[in-house]
């Protein structure tokens, strides 16, 4: 906050990147990166680059953790030592503990949990590099490992913020931009119904600039879940 | 906190109710429960508070310490909230190390007051690049019978507006008011048999579905969202509690602000 | 030890809050201050103010700590975050345990047990503001939330301390007393019988000022218990 | 510690023998098992003890570290014990961080040294406001059959007065003798089969109630005490152990003071 | 890891190949798998690289950090390693706390490396005294299908030979490559049907016993060995795999000092 | 490394201790010393004072360690905070978890565990007293414990280091020599058939000097063993 004066967007509504305000960093995708896992996938997402691996469903152990009813599913976020400027030291950390259980709730809501009672899905999402928005990187990744892993789900899981900087609304902060945004709004959005999963947000928006940055990721993810189709039917040889 | 058990049974009396637009205690769909704020409840700390909403009953007591900036902002002092959920407050929660329940909501109540700005950290400067303060916003449940987040939200933001900067003790100068530029307040919301309700109790908490944690400041803006638990929902669902929560910050607001 | 120059009574036997030696500081209790605990007490006494909650008798697990003939008493003494004036850290604490380990050997002496085999009777106690003898208040205070759930006991404990100040032996001591004291004696009296169930001592007392420590502490516990019995009293109705 | 199994059986046949005014290793109830202290047993501490009481067999270790002294006490030193019983010392006792029973036990073997001013902390000075020593107090077990803590009270004391604080290892002056003013004595009774003991072995300790641990400075002044363990007593059977402890801590007392 | 079931059956299996010289994947014994090496792959490190051998992929990291140097080693930084065995990399590890079989791994790659002293802890320091450079190797595993071992021990040595002393960064002067001045090589052997074999996989290591670990310098030198697991083995195995090692460790050096 | 400057031994090939290369130092021998265990021993060897306890056969218990066709064997090696010049800190070590793990690969080799199904064997090793070469103490005092508890084994297991000092090979580094060796050999022998079960290293060796280290090692194995032998014997009045 209060970084107000050092300029991001230029008189023509470039950002330093070139991109407009509503464009997306680039975007790769790979399934199965994972060999031994049951299913994987990646993203580079800019400079951001994130590894998801599904285990399961397996039975669940101990069994004090087992729901007779339906699976237990099992997020983990992790940043790797080396995916920071600064060594990211290993070990208990706050942020990442919220952030695996956000993404647990996203997750939850859309696999069919019910199908596989007694038993447990492990979600493992690694940051290998972190540039800006890693925990949108990790659900997204994540959704697409579990579709790798053949897991039913109900809906795919698209993932991105939208924030605020230069007083100007935009969608995809890197990392320069969200060093000094003013605010961040990640979301998590089914494609097919344009409902919601996941939702955080931080910073100071108005209401007109709050209505903007959630128009922007709803734009966003309907492009990125194109790119998502398309990486897994490179895969499997079809559409979804 | 151990899983609860969801007996279905529950969920289908909530479900039940809704359709005939009831709780369980008999209130509205954005009616909550009987409140009541106190400051300066608490001999050792620098600022306090006392929140009470219905059988939930949550203290938030401020404490100050001296530290070194950070090099690259040397004339800010830190902020910090943490929030305990001993096994004091309810036979749901377990000793322990922090649970991943805990540790949300004191990140969640932790981002609604930073985030809107309402302490200003190069207020807290004591000699630049040398002294600053750091305050500390400890929440504490006395009794959990539902929606602490927004108990913690409002003990926090109370108890900071009764808070002193203790100079003398710590041997910096004069004791003076801890200056607090604004009122961010915490509204939250849960899906309960199938339609979101404001401050739901730990009956609605065990048998309900989703929650979404929005803090608002002056004029509406928004400084933090948060969505938990298991579910999804629509941008038309979202709108509706987002109307509601501008009307009950604001009622919140005036009370935080009368004290 | 050695601050005997610090004058904390007057030459008409004054101590610095106006008490005289034998004098015990205001005590106040409520009970039932945890509406969802089975029972609850709070006792604010002097500056100290504790809250004691407790839960069950109910299933013990995991299942190892069962005993097939009795309930086990699990007790937890803890210093809230803002109870002291520096700000107490919250986290592993040697002292802590300790005195849950005391106040666990003290009160299993009196709850009947043998009623609840393979229970758990969860008691909590929170120091919400520390002044001096927190133990005390707290053992006292869990007793009281005993009762209040209904849990059967042979006796209520009563706690209190008595210590030594410029030489002198007093009761109850208070914060600035204890900073400056040389001993402190804290004890755990069944009121009915005048039996211990809980004894510690620290400092420097000779045979007969020991003696003399001992004697104004079993006075202090039966007037404490006075006010215990009219606190219950209070809220049931009835005398214990 | 795991909490052993008490087989009823157990503490029937201690009743049974109490009533006989006998112990089930045919002792005396005021009567120790057979005891030896050694010192200087240790090459790598600057003071060292081991004491055998029966199979009872601990080792205590005197270290120093030089440390800053707080800012309101700039001419004292620090102390500390830790006892640690780790699995080497018998079945019972369980790998893993240490135990509420091994708390205990440190710091009531520490509150008998530290109480009794055996230790002028002002001793530990050597630079005023800036260097002054630390004395750690390491209790170890080799084996447990009952009553460390008086095995670990004996070894401390005996340690300390063995001790040499290394003042050329750390570059602070010529190595001296640490100065010892008192020697404080702590003596452990147990009920057990409805009477109290003195220094029950492991049987007793399985099969008995609570325990009374008396430390004693000179002239039978009171420097700690502690109740331990499920247990009622009344004011005579109180009086009657202090009247056991002060003889018996004077026979120790000059073991140690002649070694 | 949690400990695997070994079913009899697997070892029956890998014991009745091993009898006519085969391996489970077709391999002769001291044939290892598809290797591929990357190195510069990770943005954010000092220095990277990628392994790959058959199913087994992992990264090495290298950062930096600057700290002050040990009082009686003034003119030298100081090196660490690190191995993560993170639960992404296969469903037989499990999350928490470094398990003892990490703990090994990690160490054995460490020793390899600073033993052979291809990095001159001297070529760290800055201003001697007062700022030395901080080297840390992070091992971490993507997929685990055996011998992460040898293939960690590859990409540490790969990625320090990648590595630049980022000074600009830590305003220190400018950045230079990392010194590396020789490049040890770490070779690991199991036994597997009761013979050794190079480069298990892991259906080889859940079915066989002992791992012996070696690494070596230039000119055959010896710089590291370990024995892992339970087993049983000869002096004449020992040279088998020895000779073994010699000559795929100068194979695999060429691979790195070619990158 | 690089301190090959301290000269270590003479012209005459006598080391600081007046030993020559092959020597090992002083070894003595107590069975029994732990009297509540199933088996124990020590070993004072040079400075070096190690106590090794052995409590079982036992039931494995949480069951979810258990084994269904042997016993499970629970090793750990711990220095006390006295054993060190600098006091040794409690708690958490990787050092002494790597040479906890060894070990008991070590041990589990010559063990007969397929004796005792579903039971746990818990190996103590205490380090008293530290010189060079602790963890070939330890393993070698564990095989005496395991003995003095009748566990049958195929083999005792005895340990000892060879070292590099000075350019020169040599048997059983003593504290100075480990300090400024360049070299360092521990290995774990099985004396009856001249097999290993436990191997380490690490400095740098030729492979020349690796075989002369090797060669001390087996030769010094062998001496060591003979003294194990009299100390079983002298306690059980026969030979092994």
């Amino acid at each position: 906050m209060g970084y107000g004066d050092v300029q991001m967007i230029d008189e023509n509504g470039n950002r330093i990147d070139g991109r407009k305000a509503g464009d997306i960093r680039p975007i790769e995708i790979e399934m199965g990166v994972v060999p031994v896992a049951d299913g994987s996938a990646s993203m580079r997402w800019g400079t951001n680059y994130v590894i998801a691996s599904v285990y399961g469903p397996m039975e669940a152990h101990p069994r004090k953790i087992q729901r007779q009813e339906r699976a237990v599913l099992d997020v983990r976020y992790n940043m790797a030592p080396f995916s920071t400027t600064d060594r990211f030291r290993p070990g208990f950390n706050r942020r990442s503990r919220e952030i695996s259980k956000v993404t647990a709730d996203a997750l939850e809501s859309v696999v069919l949990l019910e199908l596989y009672p007694r038993s447990k899905i492990r979600v493992e999402i690694e940051i290998i590099c972190a540039e800006a928005g890693t925990r949108c990187v990790g659900l997204t990744a994540a959704s697409l490992a579990l579709a790798d892993a053949g897991i039913p789900m109900t809906d795919m899981v698209v993932s991105v913020a939208s924030g605020k900087i230069n007083g100007v609304v935009v969608c995809d902060l890197n990392k320069e931009e969200d060093n000094y945004g003013a605010a961040d709004l990640p979301m998590g959005v089914l494609p097919n119904t344009g409902e919601l999963v996941f939702l955080q947000m931080d910073g100071d928006l108005s209401p007109s600039e709050f209505q903007e940055a959630w128009d922007y990721n709803m734009e966003a993810a309907l492009k990125i879940h194109e790119l998502m189709k398309e990486a897994i039917a490179n895969k499997y040889g079809g559409a979804q | 906190m151990a899983q609860p058990l969801v007996p279905e049974l529950l969920r289908a009396h909530l479900t039940e109710l809704a359709t005939r637009d009831q709780r369980a205690d008999g209130r509205g769909q954005w009616e909550g429960r009987e409140l009541s704020v106190e400051v300066g409840v608490l001999d050792r700390a620098e600022g306090s508070a006392k929140v009470q909403m219905g059988d939930t009953i949550v203290f938030c007591g401020i404490k100050f310490q001296l530290q070194t900036p950070y090099p690259d902002r040397p004339d800010e002092g830190g902020l910090m909230t943490s929030a305990e959920l001993r096994p004091l407050a309810g036979r749901h929660i377990e000793p322990g190390p922090p649970s991943p329940e805990s540790i949300e909501i004191g990140r969640v109540v932790d981002r609604g007051i930073r985030e809107s700005g309402c302490i200003n950290t190069k207020d807290l400067c004591i000699i630049p690049g040398e002294k600053v303060w750091q305050v500390i916003i400890d929440c504490f449940a006395i009794s959990d019978d539902g929606n602490l987040f927004d108990a913690f939200g409002l003990a926090a933001i109370a108890a900071l507006h009764n808070a002193t900067l203790p100079g003398e003790r710590f041997d910096v100068g004069e004791d003076r008011k801890l200056p607090v530029n604004k009122t961010p307040i915490m509204c939250s919301y849960q899906k309960v048999g199938g339609r979101f309700v404001y401050d739901s109790n730990r009956e609605e908490e065990v048998g309900g579905d989703e929650r979404i944690h929005i803090t608002l400041g002056e004029d509406d803006h928004v400084h933090s969202l948060q969505k938990g638990l298991k579910g999804v929902f629509s941008a038309s669902e979202f709108v509706e509690i987002m109307d509601a929560a501008k009307q009950r910050c604001a009622e919140l607001r005036k009370i935080v602000d009368s004290l």
